[in-house]
């Protein structure tokens, strides 16, 4: 594919932009892992949620 | 580095990078100021490249100089400070060290910033990589020089505009010879490395002044 | 600020300021650690390191804790660890410990992990008296050592500081409550002639 | 009314495990689709040549950056009028994320710029509208990161998020209010759109891709955003909790 005088251009507004969404992405994973990771700990420590998971629970 | 040096340039850059921290609040007013700029003078390129690296100088300027009314202050207000002057190092190192941590949290990020803002602003390559050069190597004489201003109006309420005050004729060498040398790479002729070296030569003395200046009056401070 | 002031001190015992409100004992505990300049007169520690001045063999435990609330618990400790410089005396032998053996000692070992933010008054008033026992110091100077700390909190506090006077080191400690503490001395200020309390009047 | 359903975080956790897969599946699917025609069946621009392939990640991503914000301000009302609790939980997830779009937009637009104008920046109305807007995201990030108590950042930020959204219709007006280098709307007009369809077709496949994508991502954050308030609340109880065990240490020596 050839794509004309201003390859450049084109090749790297789209290598940032996917850049741009990695950085995001790894962004979000990052932050999961490090709140899941801090929820374990307290867990071991036998602080936990006193409302069970399955979220039947009404919030009144 | 000995063990308590770098345990106090860690502390100081977890406590600026994490919640509550200041690390780059000093970036977005940079951008902010240089945003604005172009709104006073209007948007000719031809003059914005021009003027570029002093709008540069001055946004990074005023960027220190905002950041650095919490450099002591905070360590006062919780009771740290005292506990500092007791605990038995030298006060002027320990400025220094409080001085770098503030840099490398504050100032770095200022000068990794400055090649973008130079798009905004037209800046071709070479006057762009002249002026972070300069901004690497005067950068830390701001916050030196400023140190001091943060040491004296360290026991007073306000004391974000007083500082400025302070440090601002003080800082006036550092800006010309870091305009003069971004400038100078511009415009052919005249020699860059001159002003460069002086610059160099600036942050160097503020090194050493600024630290002995500033626990001087940190000790003042303290009763 | 203080005038006839003057007392000396020997290893083990704990000297007990009393006075009124605002009679100056905290100043007089802020001069002890060096804070204050002296306006005349001296401190010496005679049997500590020559080439120290007096407070650098001090911990002071002021009315501020001096907590980061962004560092946790223990980051906050072993910074003190590592940035107070641990002094000698001859004739004290007291020994640091390590800081979570320390935090532990004092109850909230369980929130060493934990940012700073989150602790109560008191347990941040217990993280600011850890650092006493981290860094070995011969002297503490103590001002209202007792105040935020629940019952348990201040009969420990006396324990380690029975400990720290059994282990030949000083005390000045600032108070308004009694201190079961094993050897006391007792200073008692008291209000000079008023017309002799300040510098300022001096001008008059 | 699912609405406030979901006010419960752990419902809406749910939620989000439930739709997750199915989103971002269709969003992998929808930019494989936009990507192959935007670069092998919209044809190059006569004036332009092959650049116009930018304008296929630029409008989505200028787009995108608006309704970000507009999503904001819907949550920052939830947050200061309705009280709704996942309000400002939305709204601080989405902060980043509307950085990140605004970001795009303004790098793809610099460098579609370069080529077509000759210059990466010039100071007309839609690029400074538009730089002001990646400001108000950096502002309302370090104000979200500057204040401990989420819910005194979050009434705070939705202040200023209102205020700062009369921004957006500048931005959307900046073409047809001043006179600037930036061409004006072909697609969003009230005419209906001006593009040939083999141009305008990629470009809307472009547009939902990146919107289902904000909305994967802004997911994804939220729920990190309400395990991160867990784990805040769930620490303050560890600190006020008493000693576990027998501390025997802790006992005063008599």
């Amino acid at each position: 594919m050839d794509l004309g005088p201003h390859a450049g251009f084109i090749l790297a507004s789209y290598g940032l932009c996917l850049l741009t969404v990695l950085v995001l992405i790894a962004w979000v994973r990052l932050d999961k892992v490090a709140q899941e990771k801090a929820l374990n700990d307290l867990a071991d420590q036998g602080i936990k949620r006193a409302r069970p998971e399955d979220g039947s629970t009404q919030v009144s | 580095m000995t063990g308590w040096a770098m345990a106090l340039f860690q502390r100081d850059l977890r406590l600026s990078v994490r919640v509550g921290g200041s690390a780059l609040v000093g970036v977005l007013f940079f951008l902010a100021v240089v945003t604005v700029i172009p709104f006073g003078v209007g948007p000719d390129l031809n003059l914005l490249a021009r003027i570029g690296p002093a709008i540069l100088w001055i946004g990074a300027l005023l960027a220190t100089l905002l950041g650095l009314d919490r450099l002591f202050q905070a360590d006062r207000d919780d009771g740290t400070l005292d506990l500092m002057l007791m605990a038995g190092r030298p006060l002027e190192l320990v400025v220094l060290i409080k001085c770098l941590a503030h840099w490398t949290a504050t100032g770095l990020p200022l000068v990794v910033a400055a090649p973008v803002l130079g798009i905004f602003l037209n800046l071709d390559p070479v006057s762009m990589a002249a002026v972070t050069a300069t901004l690497l190597v005067g950068t830390p004489a701001l916050t030196l020089i400023g140190a001091i201003g943060a040491s004296l109006t360290v026991s007073l309420r306000r004391g974000g505009l007083l500082l400025a005050v302070l440090v601002v004729p003080l800082a006036i060498p550092v800006l010309i010879f870091g305009v003069s040398s971004a400038d100078a790479a511009i415009r052919d002729p005249v020699p860059f490395l001159t002003p460069f070296l002086i610059l160099c030569a600036l942050s160097l003395i503020a090194a050493v002044v600024g630290p002995i200046a500033s626990a001087t009056a940190l000790r003042f401070a303290s009763d | 600020m203080f005038q006839n002031l003057s007392f000396t001190l020997s290893q083990g015992t704990a000297l007990v300021v009393t006075g009124a409100n605002g009679i100056g004992k905290s100043s007089l505990l802020r001069t002890l650690a060096g804070l204050v300049a002296l306006a005349g007169g001296m401190i010496r520690y005679e049997s500590g390191e020559d080439d120290r001045p007096a407070h650098e063999h001090a911990h002071y435990f002021g009315h501020q804790d001096s907590v980061k609330p962004a560092l946790s618990v223990l980051e906050n400790l072993e910074f003190w660890q590592s940035f107070t410089a641990p002094t000698a005396a001859a004739g004290f032998a007291g020994e640091p410990r390590k800081p979570m053996e320390a935090l532990e000692l004092l109850g909230i070992g369980h929130t060493a992990h934990l940012p700073a933010a989150y602790l109560s008054a008191g347990q941040k008033r217990r993280l600011s008296l850890s650092r006493l026992l981290v860094t070995a110091r011969p002297i503490w100077l103590m001002d209202e050592p007792t105040s935020a700390l629940d019952k348990n909190s201040e009969a420990l506090l006396l324990s380690l500081m029975n400990g720290h006077l059994e282990a030949g080191g000083l005390i000045v400690t600032a108070t308004h409550t009694e201190l079961a503490l094993t050897k006391i001395q007792t200073l008692h200020l008291e209000a000079a002639q008023p017309a002799e309390q300040a510098l300022e009047e001096g001008f008059l | 009314m699912a609405f406030w359903d979901y006010a419960n975080p752990t419902r809406f956790l749910r939620f989000v495990q439930v739709v997750l897969p199915w989103l971002t599946g269709l969003c992998l699917l929808l930019f494989a689709v936009g990507l192959y025609m935007s670069f092998f069946v919209a044809p190059e621009d006569y004036q332009q040549g092959d650049t116009v392939r930018i304008m296929y990640i630029h409008v989505p991503a200028a787009w995108l950056c608006m309704m970000c914000y507009s999503v904001m301000t819907l949550s920052s009302i939830g947050t200061l009028v309705w009280k709704h609790p996942l309000a400002d939980v939305s709204a601080k997830s989405a902060a980043p994320i509307g950085a990140a779009f605004t970001f795009m937009a303004l790098v793809t637009g610099s460098l579609w710029g370069k080529p077509m104008w000759g210059t990466y920046w010039v100071w007309d109305a839609r690029l400074t509208s538009v730089l002001v807007l990646f400001i108000m995201y950096l502002g309302l990030m370090t104000l979200w990161r500057t204040m401990e108590d989420p819910i005194k950042a979050g009434k705070a930020a939705a202040v200023l998020t209102l205020v700062g959204a009369l921004n957006l219709p500048i931005i959307k007006f900046s073409v047809d209010w001043w006179n600037t280098l930036h061409q004006p709307a072909s697609v969003m007009r009230f005419d209906g759109p001006t593009i040939h369809p083999d141009i305008l077709w990629p470009l809307l496949v472009m547009a939902v891709a990146f919107t289902l994508m904000f909305f994967v991502l802004h997911l994804m954050a939220m729920r990190n955003e309400i395990l991160r308030r867990r784990v805040r609340a769930l620490r303050m109880r560890a600190a006020s909790a008493a000693q576990p065990g027998p501390a025997g240490a802790a006992q005063p020596a008599e």
